[in-house]
């Protein structure tokens, strides 16, 4: 079952890739633009396709419009502390079925600021303002982009790797 | 003509019906509402960044408290995903167990949503009542195999944590036999009783196209009319070999959304004749006895996704390669179907936001998470 | 466009829209709920009725418990030899999810040698997930799931359960769940054979048996204590640094002690003082073992000389379990001030002192942490 | 209860009237314990458990659930309490009208259970308002929950009309408005003094029982610290100082011996 | 009840009191029973209310306070009298104060018109349904006091849908006892009882008094029941009309912000409007105390017409008349009980809906059908002209059947057909995205 699935993926992610290699050339984003560490796991090593974080938009409305992946699943950030930067992940789907595309794509730690999905998909409304309020990723065009589960008087971004916390849990750490 | 002032009234966070701690803000001119904003995150308890400080196997029960109701659902998602990341395969016999236990979860979800529907509306509790028996008998299946009730914590990498006892299956003939009577007793109650057709048609449509912009899943993306499972979409575990259909709605209101779930409950429990036929024939054991719990997969990332009674319940893990995720992100379907709440409530009254609300059937301990 | 769907097909539910309402929807709703009425004189007690009473009078009547049904763990002992099955392998203390089992283990007076056994053992009821993973994942069966839920209390520190209070008999465990205690009592006895040979003295005993056996002990020839695998570890600096910290700590709660001890307080006071110093000495001494390990685990790929490095984290050890010493000090004068104008509020003062231990605790353990994080980063320097 | 016995007789000196009143007024309230419609997360669907078919907390005469705080006397915590909603249960119990109760259902309720360590998670609802009866348990079973109303109940049948809260004014426990604590930026405060922090513990103690006269434990403990201990490193360094020595000390009698 | 004190006083006694003090003592004591009855009527409803409900629901409810739940509502009524009283900071006091006294007052006073059992009338006005009626919608004032002075929005959206649904149904209500009033040809409740002696569907024609003639058993009678019931759960504020107090949606209307024994009071206004409601359907639709044996009985006992009757039967009748009386008021509450099991409850603008479009104009047919009745009925007997002038009792009696039935019934049809539901356009959604 699950061989079935992994096979079918890659080959929806090699069309896609060689899709927007053919159309939306520029965004495919060049490999190697943040430092992996030494010694650490490398998290950025990937098979998935990894687009410009300024070209988010683009990519995705390309997926909607000519591959059909008309639905926007899941939109997740990582931080990537060691590597300075955020990873941002999109999943699509095809409404016909089908394992997901996954889409990533990195930004700085420093600035961290991409294009919002939401005005195409306002289904992607909570999931950014859930990246922001936890994260401090910045969508650009966002129309409210406020923080969804923290009060907003609250100051940090509690999901980040170096937001500190104490309890028992982190005793080892 | 009269000029009337709007009136700002917050519903919740501490609001009977608000199924959770949820805030919805709302403007109402008269008693109909011109605008209306979720405000959440009074139930945040930070399941994403504990689960980054938990190994793999911890994570388990804390799985269980997303989705409250259906924590074998999640259980199972998260189960996926962690056997995608790291390899493990599972024995038949315990996909079997699984998709039994899952579709169990499924019944209770839709009769509790459909009971708490017609408590949203004033009911006195009795449609609950009748769903929280049934709910009862099923969490004495739920206890005898995991030993709790709730909070099962039941699933195990590559398979569950026990087998089942003995005195599980002829429970679950017993309570497969009574369940076509119940159900259609909740449709009884549910269809053609005009109260609860004013209250439910026509009110709360979501279009197809809107459902599928709005990454609406489960039965509410199914009642607008797009019959998409991913038991039959993207089918995981052994789903394939199941016959069931989908059922769909035609306007995308309230009233589709619960009779979607009533025909969900019946299809569920076809599922459930068909696993429990197939069940002796299952080779293999209820765990794969080469799967270790104390998982360490090796570096990258996995996405899995099941169709959650809800929804679309997705687990994202990022490997570090050590014994906990470095990243670990749910895709809850409340979460995400909570998203046109505030469309779908536009010009209606007070009394039909908690319908509205109801109809989505969120949780709050999956929204916030 | 639309999914293709293998075996079965997308059904359009029926709204049955077509007639006119005369109301005789509301007289079948109605119809129902009579037909519940009127059955509510029986009782439903099979799972195949749909009406009747369904109610359990509780107090009077009790639904039978299902064997694998778990609520709080428990620990178990063996009636007839009066020993604990536990060897404080730490393993259930590292799984808990909420952290909430903590323990420390029994060491031979003689030798000072760490023994297969454990010495105090604490688990905050008030936080615990009923998830069962300890009970899974106990590999001498000494930690299983009880099915006793009437805990309520109004006394917030009782739900912090000792040893005393956790410990139960096999028999009874073989009472509640007959045959998941039938699996697995062989291989549990076994285990508890091989231990019970490293353990001297009243140690690993119950508590509850302690009075019981204590004579008789005394007449049996003493063990010898075989040399253990753990043995070799404490010759490791680390090690030695992290289990002074815990004797510092435990010194330092025994000294509160004696203090209030002196002070004539009740015995509930020092009780109470008591657990929460002994959490904290647990939980330093844990934390300050694990800071060390993995300072040493950091250390391991470079070649730096060992000697370097150990006195380091000695360093951090040390302070780790001064800090944790002070705090458990600081804990118990604080008990004793707040205690010395009212002299009846006795319970009422352990709960502070509890969080002061389990701030004590943390602060240490990042103390430590961020020592041997120092100490590492000066050697690459 | 200590001064359970002592009351009793204090009561029997004063007549079995009063004594014979005292036990009418408790047996009413007792048997009447409404509680308020008021669920938080998982532990209340187990509560709604209690209150239907299998359980029926209306047995005891409890299955009121009302809407209103004003009409209440039983606040159920059931489920975490998080920072953010903290300031609503706390409203909320202040809105309720003496004598009311509470029952911290559940782990998370008692203790912030096994989401204690999250940033948005409060360790234990008595930080805020007083509790009567803490059910551990994650979730616990519903016949827990009755187990809970009974302990609730024996208790009501010790409390004396003298102490009552808000007959009269010099009742000796006042019926109190508990401060109901504000967002900050760092987390939750009273009176702009940071008491909760995100990401730490929490910097108050717990408030004692009612039955032992709803006080807080200790009051805050360190209100000029803001943020995650920053001052960790200074206050190291005293420490160092002042005890470092005195403890090498004890080590070294300790090896010596 | 007047007469009764007469009675005992100067004939029995002879004590030749006047009459002023024999109007003084009789409605003292009237009063001193009213204000027992009252609350023990309602106390009782909420048990069996609890007790039935539970039921419904395959439970059991409340059982373990005294023999089995029985001092259940005596301990609901020591605690809600030793509960705190709080005004909430804001609020306009004297209002707030207020608002539940003027909603439990007129609610004690319709008592005084209920006929109890034969010859049992607190007072019989001669306009006793007119009184009913009055009175009962003074309540709304203290709804709208109670909303006003609490100073919070739930209880004021309340108290504004409490207030609307009250003043609506009142129409309807009025409107369905108007055809009875037309059969009766008075307002007197008493007389309205007295009416309904006789047979099922005859009444008194066939000349057998078994107290079964209620005017239910005729489709006046019937389709008037049917509407003031529906009335009466709507003023009462029972499901599935109970919006004021709508717990889902607006907290609890206009009794969100009381506690305690104002609380209470709103509680037992509550259900001593429904027990009256329920009693008064029962009197002006099933009966009131008419039941078999009853008249018989009450021929033989001592009355001003019969005075040499006997006392015991006096006793019979009353018992066995107030029995009747209340089993019908329980039946009916139970009716209400039910209702509340097993439906939701509707929205506010429905309820309007339900109230202007159809139960009106249902209720005006029916009064065309009671003026047709009364025609048929009455018609040539004094005014000695018309078609049917020479036809028998049972002719016309069974002409006003097939009239009035006919007219209720297609009323009722057409009313149902207009009704047809409207289909609301989907509302304005934004973010609206063409998809493939």
């Amino acid at each position: 079952m699950s061989d079935d699935n992994s096979e079918l993926s890659a080959r929806q992610r090699d069309e896609a890739r060689a899709a927007l290699q053919r159309d939306l050339p520029f965004a495919l984003s060049p490999s190697g633009s943040f430092p992996s560490p030494e010694g650490g796991p490398d998290l950025l090593a990937t098979s998935d396709i990894v687009v410009e974080a300024q070209q988010i938009a683009a990519v995705a409305r390309y997926l909607r419009a000519s591959l059909n992946y008309i639905y926007l699943s899941n939109i997740t950030a990582v931080d990537l502390l060691a590597h300075g930067c955020f990873e941002l992940v999109y999943h699509f789907y095809r409404l016909s079925g089908g394992p997901a595309l996954t889409i990533k794509t990195r930004l700085p730690r420093e600035k961290p600021e991409l294009p919002s999905l939401t005005p195409f998909w306002p289904g992607a409304a909570f999931q950014e303002r859930e990246a922001y309020d936890l994260f401090g990723i910045v969508f650009k065009g966002h129309p409210d982009l406020r923080r969804i589960y923290m009060w907003d008087e609250f100051e940090g971004f509690p999901m980040r790797k170096d937001f500190v916390r104490q309890g028992d849990k982190y005793l080892s750490e | 003509m009269l000029s009337t002032d709007e009136l700002q009234i917050n519903i919740g966070p501490q609001h009977p019906s608000t199924h959770g701690v949820f805030r919805l803000l709302t403007r109402l001119e008269g008693e109909t509402i011109i605008e209306l904003t979720p405000v959440f995150g009074y139930l945040h308890r930070n399941h994403e960044q504990l689960g980054e400080a938990n190994s793999y196997l911890q994570n388990m029960p804390f799985t269980d408290r997303l989705d409250y109701f259906n924590s074998m659902a999640n259980n199972h998602a998260y189960a996926l995903a962690v056997e995608k990341l790291a390899g493990i395969e599972v024995p038949e016999r315990a996909e079997y167990i699984r998709v039994i236990m899952v579709e169990l979860t499924r019944i209770l979800n839709h009769a509790g949503a459909i009971g708490f529907l017609f408590n949203d509306m004033g009911a006195w509790q009795t449609q609950l009542a009748f769903s929280m028996r049934e709910r009862e008998k099923i969490l004495d299946l739920f206890e005898m195999v995991s030993g709790a009730r709730m909070m099962c914590n039941y699933f195990r990498f590559g398979g569950v944590v026990r087998d089942l006892p003995p005195e599980f299956l002829p429970a679950l003939q017993d309570l497969l036999e009574a369940m076509p009577a119940f159900i259609d007793e909740l449709e009884r109650l549910l269809s053609e009783n005009e109260i609860l057709l004013a209250r439910t048609q026509n009110i709360g449509i979501l279009p197809k196209e809107l459902a599928i912009s709005y990454s609406v899943t489960g039965p509410m993306l199914r009642a607008s009319g797009i019959p998409y499972d991913i038991r039959k979409a993207e089918p995981y575990s052994i789903y394939d070999r199941f016959d069931f259909d989908i059922p769909i709605g035609s306007v995308g209101d309230v009233y589709d959304r619960f009779l979607v779930r009533i025909e969900e409950m019946r299809q569920s429990r076809r599922i459930l004749l068909q696993a429990l036929e197939q069940l002796p024939d299952a080779t293999g054991s209820h765990i794969n006895p080469k799967a270790r719990q104390n998982v360490r997969p090796p570096v990258g990332d996995a996405y899995t996704r099941i169709e959650s009674p809800k929804g679309e319940l997705g687990f994202y893990l990022v490997s570090d390669g050590s014994t906990k995720p470095y990243r670990y992100k749910i895709r809850a379907p409340s979460f995400i179907n909570l998203t046109p709440l505030g469309d779908l409530c536009r010009g209606h009254k007070i009394a039909d936001v908690v319908v509205i609300l109801g109809s989505i059937d969120i949780v709050l301990g999956e929204v916030d998470r | 466009m639309s999914i293709q769907i293998q075996r079965g097909k997308a059904i359009t539910v029926d709204r049955r829209t077509r007639k006119t309402p005369m109301g005789q929807g509301l007289l079948r709703g109605l119809g129902v709920i009579w037909k519940h009425w009127s059955a509510s004189f029986q009782k439903n007690d099979s799972y195949k009725k749909i009406q009747g009473t369904f109610t359990i009078e509780y107090p009077e009547e009790r639904r039978q418990l299902p064997e694998a049904y778990r609520n709080m763990p428990i620990l178990l002992y063996d009636e007839q030899s009066g020993h604990e099955f536990c060897t404080s392998c730490f393993q259930c203390e590292r799984i808990c999810p909420p952290q909430v089992i903590h323990m420390t283990q029994a060491k031979d007076p003689a030798t000072g040698k760490p023994v297969p056994a454990v010495e105090s053992f604490e688990i905050e009821y008030d936080a615990c997930m009923s998830c069962g993973l300890c009970a899974e994942v106990c590999p001498f069966e000494a930690i299983k799931m009880d099915h006793t839920f009437e805990l309520s209390t109004h006394d917030h520190p009782s739900l912090t359960v000792d040893k005393t209070a956790l410990n139960r008999p096999t028999t009874y465990y073989a009472q509640i769940a007959p045959r998941m205690w039938e699996e697995v009592k062989e291989n549990a006895y076994k285990k508890l054979a091989a231990n019970m040979k490293r353990r001297s003295d009243l140690i690993g005993i119950a508590p509850q048996m302690q009075e019981q056996l204590r004579e008789q002990l005394a007449r049996a020839p003493q063990a010898e204590p075989a040399p253990e695998a753990v043995a070799s570890a404490s010759t490791t600096a680390d090690d030695k640094a992290a289990r002074l910290a815990a004797i510092r700590a435990a010194n330092a709660a025994k000294r509160a002690n004696s203090e209030n001890g002196q002070a004539a307080q009740g015995d509930a006071t020092q009780s109470a003082d008591d657990k929460a110093a002994r959490l904290a000495a647990i939980r330093a001494a844990n934390a300050a073992k694990r800071a060390a390990q993995q300072a040493q685990a950091s250390e391991a790929p470079e070649t730096a000389p060992s000697e370097s490095a150990s006195p380091a984290d000695d360093k951090a050890a040390r302070l780790a379990a001064i800090r944790a010493a002070n705090a458990a000090k600081r804990a118990a004068q604080q008990a004793q001030a707040s205690e010395a104008p009212e002299t009846a509020a006795s319970e009422s003062t352990s709960p502070a002192d509890e969080k002061a231990a389990r701030l004590a605790a943390i602060r240490a353990a990042n103390a430590a942490k961020r020592a041997a994080a120092a100490a590492e980063k000066g050697q690459e320097e | 209860m200590p001064s359970d016995d002592a009351v009793q007789s204090d009561l029997e000196q004063q007549g079995v009237f009063f004594s014979t009143l005292n036990r009418f007024y408790n047996w009413g309230r007792r048997s009447s314990v409404w509680p308020m419609a008021f669920g938080l997360a998982c532990c209340a669907i187990e509560m709604m458990a209690t209150g239907l078919s299998r359980y029926d907390l209306a047995r005891f005469g409890a299955e009121l659930f009302r809407a209103s705080p004003r009409q209440a006397d039983l606040m159920i915590v059931a489920g975490t309490v998080t920072k953010k909603m903290v300031p609503q249960v706390v409203r909320l119990y202040n809105q309720m009208p003496e004598p009311r109760y509470v029952i911290s259902m559940g782990a998370c309720a008692t203790s912030g259970g096994p989401f204690r360590d999250g940033y948005n998670v409060v360790r234990g609802i008595d930080l805020y308002i007083p509790v009567d009866v803490y059910v551990p348990g994650c979730p616990p079973r519903p016949e827990a929950l009755l187990h809970a109303l009974m302990t609730l109940q024996s208790q009501i049948d010790r409390q004396n009309l003298k102490q009552v809260r808000w007959y009269g004014k010099k009742a000796r426990p006042q019926s109190q408005d508990f401060p109901v604590p504000s967002y900050g930026p760092h987390g939750l405060e009273i009176d702009g003094k940071l008491v909760d922090p995100v990401g730490s513990l929490p910097l108050i103690s717990s408030y004692s029982s009612p039955m032992e006269g709803e006080q807080r434990r200790d009051q805050i403990e360190h209100p000029e610290l803001v943020r995650v201990f920053p001052d960790m490193e200074r206050e190291l360094r005293e420490e160092t100082s002042a005890s470092y020595a005195e403890a090498l000390e004890g080590e070294d009698q300790h090896v010596r011996r | 009840m007047r007469d009764l004190i007469d009675g005992l006083l100067n004939t029995t006694l002879g004590l030749g009191a006047p009459d002023w003090l024999v109007s003084l003592i009789s409605y003292v004591a009237i009063v001193t029973i009213i204000f027992l009855v009252a609350p023990f009527q309602m106390l009782f409803f909420t048990m069996y209310e609890r007790r039935a409900i539970a039921r419904m629901q395959d439970r059991i409810g409340p059982n373990r306070v005294g023999p089995e739940g029985a001092f259940q509502p005596i301990a609901d009524g020591v605690k809600m009298f030793t509960k705190e009283d709080i005004v909430p900071a804001g609020a306009d006091r004297w209002v707030h104060l207020l608002a539940p006294c003027v909603v439990v007052a007129p609610t004690m006073l319709l008592f005084a018109v209920v006929p109890w059992g034969p010859g049992m009338v607190p007072v019989d006005l001669n306009v006793g349904l007119l009184f009913f009626v009055a009175i009962s919608s003074i309540s709304a004032i203290g709804i709208m006091m109670a909303g006003w002075g609490s100073n919070n929005k739930f209880a004021l959206l309340g108290a504004m849908r409490g207030v609307a649904q009250m003043i609506s149904y009142e129409i309807p209500a009025v409107l369905s006892l108007l055809a009875a009033v037309l059969l009766a040809g008075s307002m007197s409740l008493v007389s309205l009882v007295n009416l309904q002696a006789g047979l099922p569907f005859v009444g008194m024609l066939a000349g057998i008094d078994l107290g079964l003639g209620w005017l239910i058993f005729t489709p006046v009678g019937f389709v008037g029941a049917i509407c003031f019931f529906i009335a009466a759960l709507a003023e009462g504020e029972r499901t599935p009309f109970d919006i004021p107090e709508a717990d889902s949606e607006i907290v609890a209307g206009y009794m969100t912000e009381y506690s305690g024994m104002k609380f209470g009071l709103f509680y037992l206004a509550q259900y001593i409007l429904n027990f009256l409601l329920c009693a008064i359907t029962a009197t002006v639709f099933l009966g009131g105390w008419q039941f078999p044996g009853v008249n018989w009985l009450y021929e033989r006992a001592i009355s001003p017409a019969n005075p040499a009757g006997n006392g015991l039967f006096n006793v019979l009748a009353g018992v066995l008349g107030v029995f009747a009386f209340l089993l019908k008021t329980y039946l009916l509450f139970y009716v209400m009980i039910w209702l509340r099991g097993a439906f939701p409850r509707l929205r506010v603008d429905q309820l309007m809906h339900f109230g202007w479009k159809f139960l009106i104009p249902l209720s005006l047919v029916n009064i065309l059908s009671a003026s047709l009745w009364v025609a048929c009925m009455q018609w040539g007997a004094e005014q000695g002209m018309g078609a049917i002038e020479g036809w028998s009792p049972w002719a016309r009696l069974a002409l006003a059947f097939v009239l009035t039935f006919a007219i209720n019934l297609v009323g009722y049809i057409a009313l149902v057909r207009i009704q047809a539901p409207t289909r609301r356009r989907p509302s304005r959604l934004t973010g609206s995205i063409a998809v493939p």
